[in-house]
């Protein structure tokens, strides 16, 4: 018996001298997927961008917390009369991590490289409006083929970061940028570590270093949070755990907002979805709040359009799809379904997916429409539902920022054609001035979400758990990034 | 003596055989009914084993559960006795020949692929489904009978009763199926069982991964899956389904020793 | 034996072969372009066409065989569409977590099993018997992503004794490496082990029953005597088959606990990579492993040779 | 007798429950050997592990066992392994198994060697090698680095006998050491045994179903059956008085001779053969080109005619078995001819129907020569199948009946399945299934081998019988010379897959003409004559 407590005693001797470190200065993070290379510039990965947006790689802007877009490597910038020129003042004494300088050929050499014919950037429509990048007198000066009010946006994606000719080729693996962190080790399937950078140009940084641990198991995850092993999960799996991890004092749980639209998308072209009471009925068969309590844990916000509830321009419309089983079955009625039909769920790997088609099935078969779930893979996603419109419903969350034009894009997955519409988003790129483009886009949520084009069914929450003791990490999701310069623990 | 497995094996196969068969006329609650806001009841008298994070009645889902693997297995296994038993009794009547080698050679060839890595092939071509689960863990139970009644069968054709079967001119054929076939039907039987709790084992693995059975069917592979970030709140969520699978395939195994010793006609001499 | 050995090989380049020629055909009509599956929601049709042709995708089908197969006998396994890495380094790395964490268990698995299989058997009938069978039969019944699950819950979280999962490395020191490999082990061991122990106990018990054991003994060697030097070396034939087949199986079997644990290992790998569509991992990985299992049931038959001496030049 | 080595006091055995010995008592005394006899199920190996104390989970020994004036039955564990091997030695029936597979000879005698002499293990290999020349294995063709499995049956009893006697111990328990033997090996070991005790002053218990092979080594005979002895004495005043009726029963059965009124047909052969050659390969089969093969019949010409009996007797791998499966169509033939009735019969077609009527097979084991899941009807009607029509039901109930009771069996026997039956009763549905089919002739490879003698004297007589009633004629294969002369009208004496002398039986038994029939002859053990009234 003594000899037990001895042993226990020495643990916890242990415990406290570990513990009574001075602050810590290295950060360990959880993240659910492995990035497949560390060129932001070359592949679609949201991984990759959160391990080195604003770490490793920099663009001229950049996104800051609360979306909004800040100067980064363009200390300032100028823009012409005609809206078709913008000079970028650059940073001085920046330097990559391999020490060559960055100055505005290296602009012009990402730009270029990212518009060319071969080139594999994954989000190449950024760039399609711009006419040329010159390097004028050490500033860098950007021509459009047309005005466009949103470039300075558009530069402050991960993908249009900067990046030097000298290690343009070994970025997958061996990433080379301007940021405050260093690339030091990738253990393929594990974990990346990064380095701070002691030459970087902007405010010093407080951590020394960051490990990036993979860890795709929702349980894992949890277990690994409990066990110590990671010292926060920005974007944490499994929001059934976050109760136990608020209610422990080693944590806090930080909840934000996200760019990513769930919804319940519906093929418009496939009969008897191309048919609006069709739609309609299904929208009112789902209950919002089951699904977010149920697939979420209560995390999420009910959208009825697809728009992100944090932005100026929301309008809420979710009483257009109320959760209302009766009206649904009377609404299949009057389509000529009152024996309900049978139709396709395919869902993608994400909870939210393969939970929320849970119980939306569930929901559906109450009001006698019959879905067959099949889960699949992204690849095959991508191939089925994608690319080959093959399939009924889906649902799948749409991350992008601002992404109502994809309802203007009639070959888009879900194929609404509405030439309204499509006008619309003609005007809205075309406007420049705030108040109209945001009438635009209210005008615009009203009409897709009184067409019923998709089930409409909450905004991501970005649910993160991190130690109590650290602070500085993004409480939102503005875009997919793990900005580590801010963060720092608190004694 | 030998009854000491035999007799619990059975009860327990039994146990979970009814309450598959169960529930094909008649679960306490409808599996396919969520409802949000009674999930995580713990047992009472209206949820014998409470509820699962949908609301769902626990005892309900592993009765349907049940038949989910119960289903998989035996289709599974039937497919492997199926194919198997004929190669490998074809194998054995042609023992040293062309036909032999070509069916052994193809056999070791299933057998280089780790069985997880087929089912995973399988539903990466096909898509998940218990179809493809059924098939996986059918191709892996195909090389098993297919060596098992080649061995069994190759000792038999030294016996002199086939020789007497020969002499009295009967084709390969036929003395397989009349004389070799009967007698290798208690290792058959035996092997059946082993098979088929391993393939409840990997039907609940590959549902656990989520190559199985897809919602909204239940099964205990994807239950534990489901209840695994809820083990340290609703650890019962996670105990039931396990305790599910363990008992099942206790229950198989010891019916396959029971089996074993009781068929074998050695062994019952002994008693 | 060197006739035997040279038969053996070419069946084994054979068996490789159509191996190959099965895998490359299976994996290859897969649904799913990797370039797309790179590029994402937004990309463009001629982003996707240009990074198809990057990966050599454009090529046909038999060219890609033949370059493919051609980089296998050469060692070059090509380069990963996804990691952009070649193939052999991550397949190395991935192998330095696998192979150890498959010895690992396996060396686990039959320090259990042989101890308790021969002490059962030279028990048979009695309470260590019945205790030990027991166990063993609810040891193969457990189904191991479960009893991973538990350990994690015990070990990591309740008693913090072990990390719940993620591999340090071995250049983090080779008793952390160990230590993160310790619950996994456990996790593949134990089913392995209770597999192992039965079949040494019946093997052992059926050459309890051998005439030469009965000499044995009226020479004058005490039942334990007889036991370690008779019988042991004639069990070992059935015992050698398991522990080939689970070597096997822990190589690239252990898929799942290496999920629970979030290991970088091999079966990890191609999950991963048959997700993203990394073709040419996949079918290199599977390979090896075809490779690796013909390889250990070749040692395997080499090992019968070395217990049985009746084996060597009988064939 | 106080001076006896091994003293035997109402010893009775029971395992779990079912009584094996009852009050055996019996003693030894060194320089002399004792035989025990007995059918199977006697208990005479139970009585020798009683004495080794090396029995079975579950055994109950009552009485004592006195050895050297040490009560065994009294001492534990560790004082038994002393005695054991180091006092008593013992040698088993089946040196094929006796052996540990996997040790060199040389070990499995040092290791006898070591385990009881305080000896360097090198000093136990060089101790070994003497030990295994004297029981005739010299080191030169035998060195210690021999496995058991290059080793022929003879070659491994004497590494056995070697094992035992390595430590010169006072007695020697040698349980049937010789019946799974060829006759003149058989003949040489016993030579050993014998000798053995002459030079050594050991004591030994010879324990053998078979009264010729004991009454030339033993001093003493014990007769058990059933667990018990009936009759003790002198071997010679047990051949002489065969006072108990069971001695004698055994001694009759022995040596009993059906009769046989044989009218041979010697018009023209039934069965012909022609250079008769048969092959098959042995070893691996190489990467390029043929498998080596074994030529196991040799050009073997013989003739069978209708009625007659005629034996085949040679040694095991001579080469009659493969003969006999050639007859029958089951082993492939490389050159020669068949013919029946003056047909030569295509070979490679495989026999026909009408050719299968004629010829029938009965095997040696009666254990694995019926298909364990069928009833005796179905077993028995199984040659049926080579009729071009099939009988009716009713027929085929009836032909079963009257089949089955010309064997001596009953017509409800037909419903039961085989492991009712005893092995003498299972030889006699073995004769029913071939007889159903009334062929011209039933080759009987080894047919009553495996029984004991009294059963094997029934069975003698039954196919005696029979060849009188159906004109049945025989080809009478075995190892069994005795069995051979006393059912045989010709006899053929094959050896290394050829035929070295042939001639009517008593002929050939009288005065053989070939060295190899006299070795055989000679070895093959005699039962001495009796003064007692034998019917």
């Amino acid at each position: 018996m003594k000899t037990i407590n001895i042993s226990r005693a020495l643990v916890l001797a242990l415990f406290v001298a570990g513990s009574a470190h001075a602050a810590k200065t290295d950060v360990t993070l959880g993240m659910q997927l492995e990035p497949p290379n560390l060129d932001p510039t070359g592949g679609a990965a949201a991984a990759i961008d959160e391990v080195v947006y604003a770490n490793i790689f920099e663009g001229l802007t950049r996104f800051g917390p609360d979306g909004s877009v800040m100067p980064a490597l363009a200390k300032t910038w100028t823009i012409s009369e005609d809206g078709l020129t913008y000079t970028f003042e650059l940073q001085e004494g920046v330097t990559f991590h391999d020490n060559s300088t960055f100055d505005a050929d290296d602009v012009k050499f990402s730009i270029d490289r990212a518009m060319a014919e071969d080139s594999t950037n994954a989000q190449k429509q950024l760039f399609a409006n711009i006419e040329s990048v010159e390097n004028v007198d050490g500033a860098a000066v950007i021509k459009l083929k047309t005005a466009d009010g949103n470039l300075l946006f558009n530069l402050a994606w991960g993908d249009a970061v900067m990046v030097a000719p000298e290690s343009v080729e070994t970025l997958a693996t061996a990433p080379i940028g301007t940021g405050p962190f260093i690339f030091k080790n990738w253990v393929q399937g594990s974990q990346i570590e990064l380095e701070k950078n002691p030459a970087y140009w902007g405010e010093e940084i407080a951590l020394e270093k960051a490990t990036f641990k993979f860890i795709s198991e929702p349980t894992a995850a949890f277990a690994a949070m409990m066990a110590g092993d990671l010292d926060a999960f920005p974007n944490y799996p499994a929001p059934e755990n976050l109760a136990q991890l608020e209610a422990d004092p080693r944590f806090a749980v930080v909840l934000g907002s996200t760019e990513g639209e769930t919804i319940l998308s519906t093929n418009n072209k496939q009969p008897p979805l191309d048919n609006v009471l069709v739609r309609q009925a299904i929208a009112h068969a789902i209950d919002r709040s089951a699904i977010i309590e149920g697939a979420m844990y209560g995390y999420g916000t009910p959208i009825g359009s697809h728009f992100a509830p944090h932005n100026p321009a929301y309008v809420d419309l979710t009483g257009n799809s109320a959760y209302d089983p009766e009206k649904s079955k009377a609404l299949l009625k009057e389509a000529g379904m009152e024996d309900g039909f049978t139709t396709t769920l395919k869902l993608p790997p994400p909870a939210y997916a393969r939970r929320g088609g849970e119980i939306i099935a569930a929901q559906l078969r109450a009001v006698g429409i019959s879905v067959e779930i099949s889960n699949l893979e992204w690849a095959q996603w991508l191939e089925q539902v994608f690319k080959g419109k093959d399939f009924g419903l889906t649902i799948v969350s749409h991350t992008e920022p601002m992404d109502i034009g994809i309802y203007a894009k009639p070959d888009y997955y879900f194929q609404y054609d509405n030439p309204t519409l499509q006008g619309l988003m003609v005007d809205y790129n075309a406007e420049t001035d705030t108040a109209k483009r945001t009438e635009i886009l209210q005008q615009a949520q009203k009409i897709i979400s009184e067409d019923y084009v998709n089930g409409y069914l909450f905004q991501l929450a970005k649910t993160g758990v991190a130690s109590s003791k650290l602070k500085g990490l993004w409480e939102n999701s503005p875009t997919q990034a793990n900005d580590l310069t801010g963060v720092y623990w608190e004694d | 003596m030998k009854l000491r497995s035999l007799l619990p094996g059975a009860v327990l196969v039994l146990l979970f055989f009814s309450a598959a068969l169960v529930s094909y006329l008649w679960t306490p609650f409808d599996v396919t009914l969520i409802d949000i806001k009674s999930r995580f009841q713990s047992s009472s008298a209206v949820h014998w084993l409470g509820t699962d994070h949908y609301g769902r009645d626990m005892l309900s889902m592993l009765m349907v559960g049940a038949r989910t693997s119960i289903a998989v297995a035996i289709v599974a296994v039937g497919i492997g006795m199926l194919v198997g038993v004929p190669l490998g009794l074809a194998a054995a009547a042609n023992r040293g020949r062309f036909l032999d080698e070509f069916i052994m050679r193809g056999n070791d060839l299933v057998f280089a692929f780790p069985a997880l890595l087929i089912a995973i092939m399988i539903t990466a071509v096909y898509g998940a489904g218990a179809l493809n689960a059924i098939i996986a863990i059918g191709i892996f139970n195909i090389p098993v009978f297919a060596r098992l009644s080649r061995g069994a069968a190759l000792s038999l054709w030294k016996r002199d009763f086939i020789l007497a079967a020969r002499a009295a001119g009967k084709g390969a054929s036929r003395i397989s199926v009349e004389h070799i076939l009967p007698n290798i039907m208690n290792l058959l039987i035996v092997q059946g069982t082993i098979q088929f709790s391993l393939g409840i084992l990997a039907e609940a693995g590959l549902s656990f991964v989520g190559l199985g059975a897809q919602p909204p069917i239940p099964s205990w592979g994807r239950m534990l899956a489901d209840s695994q970030t809820l083990i340290m709140t609703e650890p019962q969520l996670a105990l039931y389904p396990g305790l599910a699978i363990l008992l099942t395939v206790l229950g198989l195994n010891l019916l396959g020793d029971g089996l074993r010793d009781w068929l074998d006609p050695r062994l019952r001499r002994e008693r | 034996m060197l006739h035997y050995l040279i038969k053996r090989t070419l069946i084994l380049l054979a068996t490789l072969i159509v191996a190959s020629l099965v895998v490359f055909v299976t994996i290859e009509v897969v649904p799913g372009d990797p370039a797309s599956y790179m590029l994402g929601l937004n990309a463009q049709e001629d982003t996707v066409a240009a990074l198809r042709a990057e990966l050599g995708l454009d090529k046909s089908r038999v060219a890609r065989y033949f370059s493919w197969v051609g980089g296998l006998v050469t060692g070059d396994f090509g380069t990963s569409y996804t990691y952009r890495t070649p193939v052999a380094d991550m397949v190395a790395d991935r192998m330095w977590v696998s192979l150890p964490l498959a010895i690992y268990a396996l060396l686990l698995s039959t320090l259990i099993a042989f101890p308790a299989g021969v002490y059962a058997a030279s028990r048979r009938g009695g309470t260590t018997d019945t205790v030990v069978m027991a166990l063993t039969q609810l040891g193969v019944a457990i189904p191991n992503f479960w009893f991973a699950m538990l350990l994690v819950l015990l070990f990591a979280i309740n008693l913090g004794w072990f990390s719940a999962g993620g591999f340090p490395g071995w250049d983090a020191g080779v008793f952390q490496a160990l230590k993160s490999l310790t619950l996994p082990a456990i996790a593949l061991a134990l089913p392995q082990a209770s597999i192992l122990t039965r079949v040494m106990r019946s093997s052992l018990l059926d050459v309890l029953n051998e005439d030469y054991m009965r000499t044995a003994r009226a020479k004058g060697l005490t039942r334990r005597q007889a036991l370690w030097k008779h019988a042991l070396r004639n069990a070992m034939v059935p015992v050698l088959t398991i522990i080939g087949l689970q070597f096997s199986f822990l190589l690239a079997g252990a898929i799942i606990i290496e999920n629970v644990f979030y290991l970088p290992g091999l079966g990890r790998l191609i999950f991963q990579s048959i997700a993203s569509r990394d073709l040419i991992v996949v079918e290199s990985v599977v390979m090896l492993l075809v490779l690796a299992v013909v390889l250990v049931t070749f040692l395997v038959d080499l090992a019968y040779a070395w217990v049985d001496p009746r084996l060597r030049g009988a064939r | 007798m106080s001076d006896s080595l091994l003293q035997l006091n109402g010893v009775s055995l029971s395992i779990y429950d079912t009584p094996i010995l009852h009050d055996v008592s019996l003693q030894v005394s060194s320089g002399s050997v004792l035989g025990i006899i007995g059918e199977s199920g006697s208990g005479k190996s139970m009585t020798a592990f009683s004495i080794m104390q090396l029995l079975p989970a579950g055994s109950e020994l009552r009485g004592s066992i006195v050895f050297d004036g040490v009560q065994l039955d009294a001492l534990d564990e560790t004082q038994l392994c002393n005695i054991r091997g180091n006092d008593i030695g013992m040698v088993f029936q089946e040196p094929m198994t006796a052996l540990n597979p996997v040790q060199t000879i040389g070990a499995q005698v040092a290791e006898s060697i070591a385990l009881h002499k305080s000896v360097s293990a090198k000093e136990a290999l060089v101790q070994a090698a003497a030990v295994l020349e004297r029981v005739g294995l010299p080191n030169k063709a035998f060195p210690l680095s021999r496995y058991p499995h290059e080793l022929s049956g003879g070659q491994r009893q004497r590494v056995v006998i070697a094992i035992a006697v390595a430590l010169e111990p006072k007695l020697l328990i040698a349980d049937e050491p010789t019946t799974a033997l060829d006759v003149t090996t058989q003949a040489e070991i016993l030579n050993l045994l014998k000798k053995l005790v002459d030079e050594s002053d050991m004591a030994m218990i010879l324990i053998t179903h078979d009264l010729a092979v004991v009454s030339e080594v033993a001093d003493h005979l014990v007769i058990m059956r059933h667990g018990r002895i009936l009759d003790s004495a002198p071997t010679r005043q047990i051949f002489n008085e065969l006072k108990h009726p069971y001695t004698k029963a055994l001694y009759t059965a022995s040596s009993h001779s059906p009769e046989r009124a044989t009218q041979p047909d010697t018009q023209a052969p039934l069965l012909e053969l022609t250079g008769l050659v048969c092959e098959y390969p042995v070893g691996q089969r190489p990467i390029f080109g043929k498998r080596k093969t074994f030529r196991a019949v040799d050009e073997v010409s013989l003739a069978i005619y209708a009625g007659e009996s005629v034996g085949l007797v040679g040694e095991s791998g001579c080469g009659k078995s493969t003969l006999a499966r050639a007859l029958l169509g089951l082993s492939p033939v490389k050159a020669g001819q068949i013919s029946l009735r003056g047909e030569t019969l295509s070979i490679d077609a495989g026999f026909s129907r009408a050719v299968r009527r004629e010829m029938q097979v009965v095997f040696q084991d009666p254990y694995s020569s019926f298909n364990p899941r069928h009833r005796v009807g179905r077993l028995i009607s199984e040659p049926l199948h080579v009729l071009d029509s099939q009988p009716s039901a009713a027929e085929l109930k009836a032909l079963i009946r009257s089949t089955l009771e010309s064997v001596g069996l009953d017509e409800v026997d037909a419903d039961k399945y085989i492991h009712e039956f005893s092995g003498g009763q299972r030889q006699r549905i073995a004769i029913a299934r071939a007889l159903i089919i009334r062929p011209a002739l039933i080759i009987l490879d080894e047919a009553v081998s495996a029984l004991d003698v009294s059963v094997r004297a029934q069975i003698l007589d039954l196919l005696a019988e029979l060849a009188n009633t159906h004109a049945l004629a025989y080809l009478f294969i075995s190892h069994d010379l005795s069995v051979v002369r006393r059912i045989t009208d010709r006899v053929l004496v094959m050896k290394n897959g050829s035929i070295v002398e042939r001639g009517d039986t008593e002929q050939v038994f009288a005065s053989p003409q070939n060295s190899y029939t006299k070795n055989l002859l000679a070895a093959a053990p005699q039962l001495p004559a009796t003064s007692a009234q034998v019917i």
